[in-house]
């Protein structure tokens, strides 16, 4: 069964999802199995991490033919850089479980079923399958979100769905012209992912098939400024679902990114880049600015969500092992950070009925190892060194600098713009006077506490002894670039977009 | 001239086709439609003059068993519509719109 | 000279007769003249040489479909308060010439790009009722039997739609 | 020489059974309950006949005992096997249909037959005066489905409009057929592809016009701009399963033709490739816009039927004339009636006695309530919008794949932000169902029956299409 | 030679322990049955106390190596790597490293047990001590750390501690957002510190990215580079060092408890710029231009902390803002390429300004929480031990000779003097007499005269041995600390010059006695003209003046944190707000609103043209068909 772990830790949760939602199960069964399932997706992804030899290759590499004729394969496997996206869904999401304890059976099943897609996105190699599973990843989202969201859950469910599968469409679209281009090229029809790098992509369809996955990955980034769906939707959200939307999904956008746009569309890329990097640094400035405007928590939260991704997409577009590196292991490091404050803050909003943060106050005396572990959280967040997101956050700058000085020194500011509104808020919430909504607060449970435990300890490992992590990653980064190398080659004739005053020449 | 009999028959597809867009009445609505194929027939035969074979006969009697099918179907529906509205006004059967 | 002239007389009388299906008020006076059109087309198919088709349109079109359409409208007893008041028909029937223009244009211009040819009427039985005979049931028999079946279905239509209200049957 | 003309065995068996169905009725031999399982039989053992037709391979109907009128190929194949399913879940849903409506007569199923055999006729025939037949044998039974409820207004305005306009868009066609006839002598797919191959399309003005009506009269049944605007109002006053079978059997038949007319010639087709490029996109964005408007699902579907025609109108762009097989658009074509015919069996007995529900209203807080309902009517709705893993997403990627590798990125690319404006209105449903509290309880619903068992099975065919490999 | 050691790694690792330590006890407990203090204290202790020990071993070890080859190193681990980037979390013990270790660890351990007494009966005194535990092993990796990079963590460990000692009487609002300020600015700083660290990553950190392998390549690196990046790293110095125009934190910064202030607001974290500017020094030797900047930023921010601390009444707030004008001397220093004197200032400083800040918070104590200097006087009756022992402080920060303060500013002006920076050694001396004027109106205001609240004064006492003896052993550094860098004027051997020697790039210029002994009078004099002046004002007793003009002007500070506030914090809060309420609905989001209501309006237009009448609907096809016809037309010619 271990050639096919990948389909197992695919399926396992949808199957389940799917048999919780066509049988007439209760909820205590729903999270019994949720959390069996994910527990067992946990200890496979563990075991697949043990067996990874950090090749930089893929590996565990399934392959079934399915449409012959279009070349469409069901073909998995998993390098060092969807790996780690891997290990962050399946060690994250099992926590979901153990803290929200009260949900209907449609929460559980959903969860299941957003993570066997989330899975399959990532592990999927031909183009076809990632899009199917980018796809499906959204209804379950859609439909917790619709079922069991807050008040104004209508118009944000809609808003994400709508927008985030316009993105998917284009992208497609992109796809499909890709796959033809393949078919023009060589004879032969595949979509097989690392088949098109071979592609010679030049002309005004090809950089429209860019954008078109560009635009798609930039939604569920999301990048600015095609963020505006983030504020509601986080917000409106239960709090297992934000939390899977900033920890995970997000990520497979940048994912995304590096996996077919960067090695595919290497002119583009390197023509374009820094139009993008710029989005990323605007973005990371402009939502970590509104961040502060804030009053409600969990759309603070969300901003500072979007405001980190734009520098985790930053990264990618900085075109350099270290800077692309760094968002990898960024991702991993947001997921255990700004995900974890998610949940955190659906733990506060459990506790006190409410999302405001002036209503809150004192809590840090009330409930001292609940405060312990949000400031643990919050200074991973905002890139504190000793935890995972110093690391990843360091290493976008220091590659964003090579990339561009203007690009790299804006960059910088998120070190700035990130603790002006967490440290705002901790200080609203945490310090101070307790409120009568704070007033009875009760600390974490032994439960909530062990179950947080284990990503608490993450954030520190991973910003003590990031090298352990690394060491799977770097490989396959390196590859990105050894890759393209040929290409790099010709893309130094490529003349990058002109920003006009904005790029200051390095000496 | 043949060109003649196909002018005809355009003229006649013409005025039947002003019938129907103009006419409320169901039963000028009909017969419009019944002069359109009337004038297609007209073309049929013409066409089958100049290529000097039957086809366009056979095809010019099919169009007439079909013509008749549709007639019988359509004076039905009149008779039905009557049976509701007793009035034979087309914009009377407004109902399902938007 | 005498077709030309037989074709002019017929050409007159069927546009006439279409006008006048498309201007007459009651769908009596529409009928009448539509049956004028319709008699004339059989008089020009006989200028084509297509002997079978002139008596079909006669029997068929001007005799039997063009008699039920009648009798439905004697049926129905239609008043003159019944009809549709159509104020502004001129105007519409001008609106509808000036929007279908384009279309005639376009078809006269097809024609003006076939070839001309003669009418001449042809003789050794072309037309007749055993060529044309041959032809559908050697060529053209797949249409020929379907139509049939139309027939059937047209047939349970008229009853359904218009026949008396059965029992309904469980 | 037999075994092709078993072949045509399917087109007997349902020619057959619709008189022999005719004539039990008439003689009361069969009570409505009977004559819905004697059509789905009838369906059925078509639907098997051709299946094994479909499996064994490439046997072609030889092309000379009929004159060429009537051939038998892959596509034709392939869209015969979507009607007879059509007709079989039609039926066995308007059975569940008439147990809350009480207009039913078993003539009723026999019309469904007949609408069946025009219907497959459409498919198999290569000839255009036969398609004219043909199309009028499906339409006129169509016609007096939709009518058949006599004693609704409504249903009698909608055959009024149908048959106005069908019959109007029919006197097109034989205008057309006729100038074919007139450039070409002959009205045979083949020898009008022979004859534009010798003397070139554009040389041939009577094609062209000829042609042009042809289209449009084809364009007016597939519902296409601006020929669309009868499909809302007919569908949404004919009863439910003649809705969901006129949108799925007869689109069906209809597109079957077409592209049979169309790839008569490499040049008749590309002569109408701007035409056709135009109007697709129209027709998919008209509908779209008619859908967003709508506040009752029938309306609703029959709208995004017309985004769907716009969709098949992309594939039929994008057809390669030399090696036409139909795959993408049989597919399509199949996943589409899958999604639709599920909405409609599902609302056959929803709906409840005398529709009366059928509004996005009426149905909020269905999954509530009726959860595999729902569920059932999401999947189809999600197919519809084309999103994986559902086979309405690979019927829309195989289109917009043959579209880009015709060289119709536009195209492809329209028809995508096509499909992401119709995600609003599917979803709307699904909201509706999913997101509100239940109003009503829907007790007077019938709860398990024939319908329902078909709207189940649909949903399963929904994602076997899926799985299904296309070989394009 | 072995320069590779195992136990480098041990020193900032005692303290870190005991910080999980405490902070765990303290988290399990707090909320239930308290845990005796004495535990508490007893655990804090034995961290620094055993890195202070581990610290005496390495000094001895390196002193026992010839000069040019102290050094000792360890590499723990491989922290991350990739592509070019290698970074080791990796430890070095050289001549600089180990000064600056061996009187952290000693401040710090006598810190701790001052602490002991100075936070009895606080509810949060396990807390207390986690915290600064975590600030002694966080200060411990700064200096330590054997690459920028490591040198950052503990740099940024630095600061979350201060943030989190400064807010620790986290009720008061006030105390949190100086906690936050503190934070925020030392984060602008440490905004420099990344972009010089990149900077200089990609001039010359492929080879190598600690310190031995940069000095060895830093010849490779671009001029403009090597500014870019020198004044870069200082923007990070100026933030942690409070210089301008990042010093407003640090008086704000008084809100932590006094030892903290003590720790971390004097003796230790804010000279980590200097000390990192020294660290660097062979990058700032090849610079001469940022050497200079620098050295007029310390200059300038001492000349202006000096003018604030003149007009003070919060008696922390005037060592505060003495503390940034110490500081601006020892970046003068080290701008001026005289490392060495300004270490040894960070050093003497270290002394006497903890001496300072303890014996005011033993000051403090003894009145109940009471800050203001104008409710105090006359102290020197009732808390003699306290008052002498600041007194000493109070003359080491003076300049009074032979006092430690003395040696290590004389050195500094000396410097500048010497190397031709005739401005920066005029105002040096300047603020020197300012100095003693602030430094001794503060002690005659506190100790002399008349008290000023009977009632404090009647209950104010001596504070216990926990505090005083830290006071007494920090007073004899005070007094003697100058000795171990005696110039040879004074016949000294300048020891800890010559220690650093190996570790520092600078050129000791050459001078005649005459210049060294006209620096030496111009101090000595400045500092008699300052306590004449304050003791002709307030030696007998004074009331709490009036102040108007400049002097009011000077007493709020310049109003530069009301400018900042104007210019910087108020503009960014209301972007954000503008950003939230104007820009994201109506210009970010306004596509896609525009784009659905476009959408929805489309979707009207289209049902009005479903008007239901057949007619209609055949005259669109026919409209259509005619439409189409005219195009066919075309082609047909």
């Amino acid at each position: 069964m271990f050639e096919h772990v990948l389909s197992f830790i695919i399926f396992l949760p949808i199957v389940a999802g799917l048999l919780l939602l066509a049988t007439p199960a209760n909820r205590t069964v729903a999270r019994f199995t949720g959390t069996a399932i994910s527990l067992a997706a946990l200890v496979l992804s563990l075991d697949l991490y043990t067996k990874f030899q950090a090749t930089g290759h893929l590996e565990f590499i399934e392959n079934i033919p399915w449409v012959e004729s279009l070349g469409i394969n069901y073909s998995l496997g998993v390098d060092g850089i969807s790996l780690f996206i891997l290990m962050a869904t399946s060690v994250l999401l099992p926590m979901v479980y153990f803290i929200f304890s009260t949900k209907e059976k449609g929460y559980y099943a959903n969860l299941l079923l957003v993570q066997g897609a989330m899975t399959g996105a990532i592990c999927a190699t031909d183009m076809v399958l990632f899009y199917i599973f980018w796809e499906v990843m959204l209804l379950p989202v859609f439909f917790m979100l619709g079922l069991y969201g807050g008040e104004k859950r209508l118009p944000a469910t809609l808003k994400i769905t709508l927008y985030t599968i316009a993105g998917s469409l284009l992208m497609l679209a992109a796809i499909i012209y890709l796959g033809v281009s393949y078919h023009a090229q060589f004879g032969e029809w595949s979509f097989a992912m690392d088949k098109m790098a071979n592609l010679n992509l030049e002309g005004r369809v090809a950089a429209l098939a860019f954008f078109g996955f560009m635009i798609a990955f930039a939604i569920k980034i999301p990048l600015f400024p095609f963020h505006t769906w983030l504020p509601d939707a986080y917000t409106e959200a239960p709090t297992a679902t934000t939390f899977v939307l900033s920890a995970v999904m997000a990520k497979i956008g940048v994912y995304g990114v590096v996996r077919f746009v960067l090695p595919v569309f290497d002119m583009e890329f390197a023509r374009y880049a820094i139009l993008l990097a710029y989005l990323g640094v605007i973005g990371m400035m402009y939502c970590g600015i509104a961040a502060i405007a804030q009053k409600d928590f969990k759309r603070m939260l969300a901003f500072s969500s979007a405001s980190h991704m734009g520098i985790i997409a930053l990264g990618v577009f900085c075109m350099n092992v270290q800077a692309l590196t760094g968002s990898i292991y960024q991702i991993v490091a947001h997921a255990t950070s700004t995900g974890v404050l998610f949940l955190f803050a659906g733990v506060l909003e459990q506790r006190t009925q409410t999302r405001s943060i002036a209503d809150l106050g004192g809590i840090a005396a009330k409930a001292p190892v609940f405060a312990l572990y949000f400031a643990i959280a919050m200074l991973a967040s905002v890139g504190l060194p000793g935890t995972s997101g110093f690391i990843g956050e360091f290493m976008i700058i220091l590659g964003a600098i090579k990339f561009n000085t203007m690009v790299g020194v804006l960059a910088g500011t998120t070190l700035i713009v990130g603790v002006c509104y967490m440290l705002w808020m901790f200080q609203r919430v945490f310090y101070e006077n307790p409120t009568p909504q704070s007033e009875g607060f009760k600390d974490l449970s032994l439960v909530e506490g062990l179950t947080f435990l284990p990503v608490i300890v993450l954030i520190i490992a991973m910003g003590i002894f990031p090298n352990t992590f690394l060491k799977k990653i770097t490989p396959s980064t390196e590859l990105v670039f050894s890759q393209s190398e040929p290409a790099a080659v010709h893309t130094a004739a490529v003349t990058p977009v002109q920003v006009p005053g904005l790029n200051l020449e390095k000496n | 001239m043949i060109h003649s009999y196909l002018y005809l028959s355009i003229i006649l597809f013409c005025l039947g086709v002003v019938g129907v867009i103009s006419r409320r009445n169901v039963f000028t609505v009909f017969m419009s439609i019944e002069l359109m194929l009337n004038s297609a027939n007209l073309a049929f035969i013409a066409f089958s003059r100049v290529h000097e074979s039957m086809d366009g006969h056979v095809l010019a009697m099919m169009v007439m068993a079909v013509a008749a099918a549709e007639a019988a179907l359509a004076l039905a529906v009149v008779i039905l519509l009557h049976k509701h509205k007793s009035k034979l006004d087309t914009n009377v059967f407004s109902l399902l719109k938007g | 000279m005498f077709a030309d002239g037989l074709f002019m007389l017929f050409a007159v009388l069927a546009v006439l007769g279409a006008a006048g299906l498309v201007l007459f008020r009651h769908p009596m006076n529409g009928a009448m003249s539509f049956v004028i059109t319709l008699i004339s087309l059989a008089g020009l198919y006989a200028l084509l040489s297509a002997k079978l088709i002139f008596a079909l349109q006669l029997i068929v079109y001007a005799g039997a479909i063009m008699s039920l359409i009648v009798f439905i409208i004697m049926f129905l007893n239609i008043q003159p308060e019944d009809l549709p008041k159509e104020e502004g028909k001129l105007l519409n029937i001008l609106g509808a010439l000036i929007i279908v223009a384009p279309i005639g244009y376009f078809l006269v211009k097809i024609v003006n790009r076939l070839p001309n040819a003669t009418t001449e009427l042809l003789g050794n039985n072309f037309g007749g009722v055993k060529p044309v005979g041959l032809l559908l049931f050697k060529d053209w028999l797949v249409p020929f039997e379907i139509v049939s079946i139309l027939l059937l279905v047209s047939l349970m239509g008229a009853l359904l739609l218009a026949g008396k209200k059965k029992e309904v049957s469980k | 020489m037999t075994n092709d003309l078993m072949l045509l065995l399917p087109l007997i068996i349902v020619g057959v059974g619709a008189i022999a169905l005719m004539l039990a009725s008439a003689y009361k031999i069969i009570n409505n309950t009977s004559a819905a399982l004697g059509s789905a039989l009838v369906f059925a053992v078509a639907f098997l006949v051709q299946l094994s037709f479909c499996l064994k391979g490439n046997a072609v109907l030889f092309s000379d005992t009929f004159n060429g009128i009537l051939v038998a190929n892959t596509f034709s194949k392939g869209a015969g096997l979507v009607i007879l399913a059509c007709g079989l879940f039609t039926s066995l849903s308007s059975q569940t249909y008439f147990k809350q409506n009480d207009f039913c007569s078993p003539e009723y199923y026999s019309l469904t037959v007949f609408a069946a055999s025009g219907m497959l006729l459409l498919t198999m025939t290569q000839e255009l005066i036969s398609a004219f037949v043909a199309l009028e044998i499906m339409s006129l039974a169509i016609y007096i489905l939709v009518g058949y409820n006599r004693k609704n207004v409504v249903a009698a305005e909608a055959v009024l409009k149908y048959l106005m306009l069908g019959a109007f868009a029919g006197a097109f066609l034989t205008m057309g057929t006729a100038f074919v006839y007139g450039q070409t002598g002959t009205t045979q797919f083949a020898k009008i592809g022979q004859y534009i191959a010798a003397n070139g399309f554009t040389q041939s003005p009577a094609i062209i016009g000829g042609a042009f009506f042809i289209l449009v009269a084809f364009l007016f049944k597939a519902a296409a701009f601006p020929f669309h605007a009868w499909v809302i109002d007919v569908y949404d006053g004919a009863s439910m399963p003649i809705t969901g079978y006129m949108a799925t059997g007869l689109k069906t038949a209809i597109f079957a033709v077409f592209a049979n007319f169309l790839v008569a010639d490499a040049q008749l087709h590309a002569g109408w490739i701007t035409f056709l490029f135009y109007v697709s996109v129209l027709t998919m964005f008209a509908g779209n816009l008619i859908a967003i408007g709508q506040y009752s699902l029938k309306r609703m579907l029959a709208a995004s039927g017309i985004v769907h025609s716009g969709y098949l109108l992309i594939a039929l762009v994008a057809v390669s004339t030399e090696a036409f097989s139909g795959a993408v658009i049989a597919y399509y074509l199949a996943a589409y009636a899958a999604g639709t015919l599920g909405i409609f069996s599902a609302l056959s007995y929803l709906s409840g006695k005398d529709e009366k529900r059928v509004t996005f209203d009426d149905f909020k807080g269905l999954a509530k309530v009726r959860p595999y309902s729902a569920a059932a009517i999401s999947i189809f709705l999600l197919s519809m919008a084309g999103i994986p893993p559902t086979a309405g997403f690979m019927g829309k990627f195989y289109i917009i794949t043959s579209a880009i590798d015709a060289g119709q990125v536009t195209l492809a690319v329209l028809g995508i932000i096509s499909s992401v404006i119709s995600m609003w209105y599917y979803l709307r449903l699904i909201i509706n169902m999913y997101f509100y509290e239940a109003e009503e309880s829907f007790a007077d619903t019938v709860p398990s029956s024939l319908a329902s068992a078909c709207t189940f099975a649909l949903a399963f065919c929904v994602f076997a299409i899926s799985l299904y490999p296309l070989a394009i | 030679m072995e320069h590779s050691v195992t136990y480098l790694g041990l020193i900032p690792l005692f303290p870190l322990m005991g910080a999980v330590l405490i902070g765990l006890l303290h988290v399990f407990t707090c909320n239930r049955r308290k845990l005796p203090e004495m535990l508490y204290g007893l655990l804090a202790c034995v961290g620094p106390v055993l890195s202070f020990i581990m610290a005496l071993k390495i000094f001895f070890a390196l002193k026992g190596m010839p000069a040019d080859e102290r050094f000792l190193s360890q590499v723990a681990f491989t922290w991350f790597s990739v592509g070019d980037l290698h970074i080791n979390m990796g430890f070095l013990a050289d001549p600089l490293s180990s000064l600056m270790l061996l009187f952290v660890t000693l401040i710090g351990s006598l810190i701790h047990i001052y602490s002991i007494g100075y936070m009895k009966g606080d509810k949060n005194f396990g807390k207390f001590f986690s915290y600064l535990n975590l600030f002694l092993g966080s200060m411990l990796i700064l200096v330590l750390g054997d690459s920028p990079v490591v040198m950052f963590v503990g740099w940024e460990g630095v600061g979350l501690c201060s943030y989190l000692l400064i807010s620790f009487y986290s009720d008061g609002t006030d105390n949190v957002l100086a906690g936050n300020k503190a934070f925020i600015v030392n984060r602008v700083g440490d905004l420099g510190f990344v972009l010089g660290m990149s900077f200089l990553f990609w001039g010359i950190g492929s080879h190598g990215f600690d310190y031995m392998s940069l000095k060895a390549n830093v010849h490779h690196l671009a001029p403009g580079v090597a500014l870019a990046t020198c004044l870069l790293l200082f923007v990070g110095a100026t933030g942690k060092s409070a210089q301008i125009p990042l010093y407003v934190w640090l008086p704000d910064a008084m809100a932590g408890p006094t030892p903290v202030s003590a720790l971390i607001h004097a003796a230790t974290m804010v000279t980590a710029g200097v000390y990192m500017v020294a660290r660097f020094s062979f990058l700032y030797a090849h610079v001469e231009l940022a050497g200079t900047i620098v050295a007029w930023v310390g200059i300038l921010t001492a000349l202006l902390a000096a003018i604030f601390g003149m007009f003070q009444e919060d008696i922390k707030k005037v060592l505060a803002y003495s503390t940034v004008s110490q500081l601006g001397y020892m970046f003068a220093g080290v701008g001026v390429a005289a490392y060495s004197a300004g270490i040894f200032h960070v050093f003497t400083h270290a002394f006497f300004k903890a001496l300072l800040f303890l014996g005011a918070g033993s000051v403090i104590c003894a009145l109940h929480h009471e800050q203001n200097i104008w409710k105090m006087g006359g102290l020197k009756k009732k808390m003699p031990k306290t008052y002498i022992t600041m007194l000493i402080g109070a003359l080491a920060l003076s300049g009074c000779p032979p006092f430690s303060g003395f040696f290590s500013k004389d050195e500094i002006l000396y410097s500048a003097l010497a190397s031709g920076h005739f401005g920066i050694w005029a105002v040096g001396v300047l603020v020197a007499g300012m100095t003693a004027y602030y430094t001794f109106r503060m002690m005659f205001v506190v100790f002399h005269g008349e008290p000023r609240d009977q009632h404090a004064y009647d209950h104010a006492q001596e504070s216990p041995a926990v505090m005083t003896v830290p006071l007494i052993i920090l007073a004899v550094g005070a007094l003697f600390a100058g000795f171990l860098n005696l110039p040879a004027i004074f016949g000294g051997d300048q020891m800890v010059s010559h220690w650093l020697a190996p570790s520092v790039t600078e050129h000791h210029p050459h001078t005649g006695l005459f210049v060294e002994i006209i620096a030496i009078g111009a101090s000595v004099v400045a500092f008699l003209i300052g306590i004449k002046a304050a003791y002709s004002r307030f030696g007998k007793g004074a009331e709490e003046p009036n102040f108007s003009g400049f002097a009011d002007f000077a007493y709020h500070k310049f109003y530069v944190d009301e400018l900042y506030d104007a210019v910087i914090v108020q503009p960014y809060k209301r972007v954000g707000a503008a950003i939230w309420k104007t820009i994201e609905p109506n210009v970010t989001d306004a596509p896609v609103k525009s784009v659905s209501t476009l959408y929805m309006l489309l979707g009207s237009a289209f049902k009005i043209l479903q008007v239901g009448y057949v007619r209609v609907y055949a005259i669109y096809m026919i409209i259509g068909l005619s439409v189409m016809s005219l195009f066919l037309s075309q082609t047909l010619n």
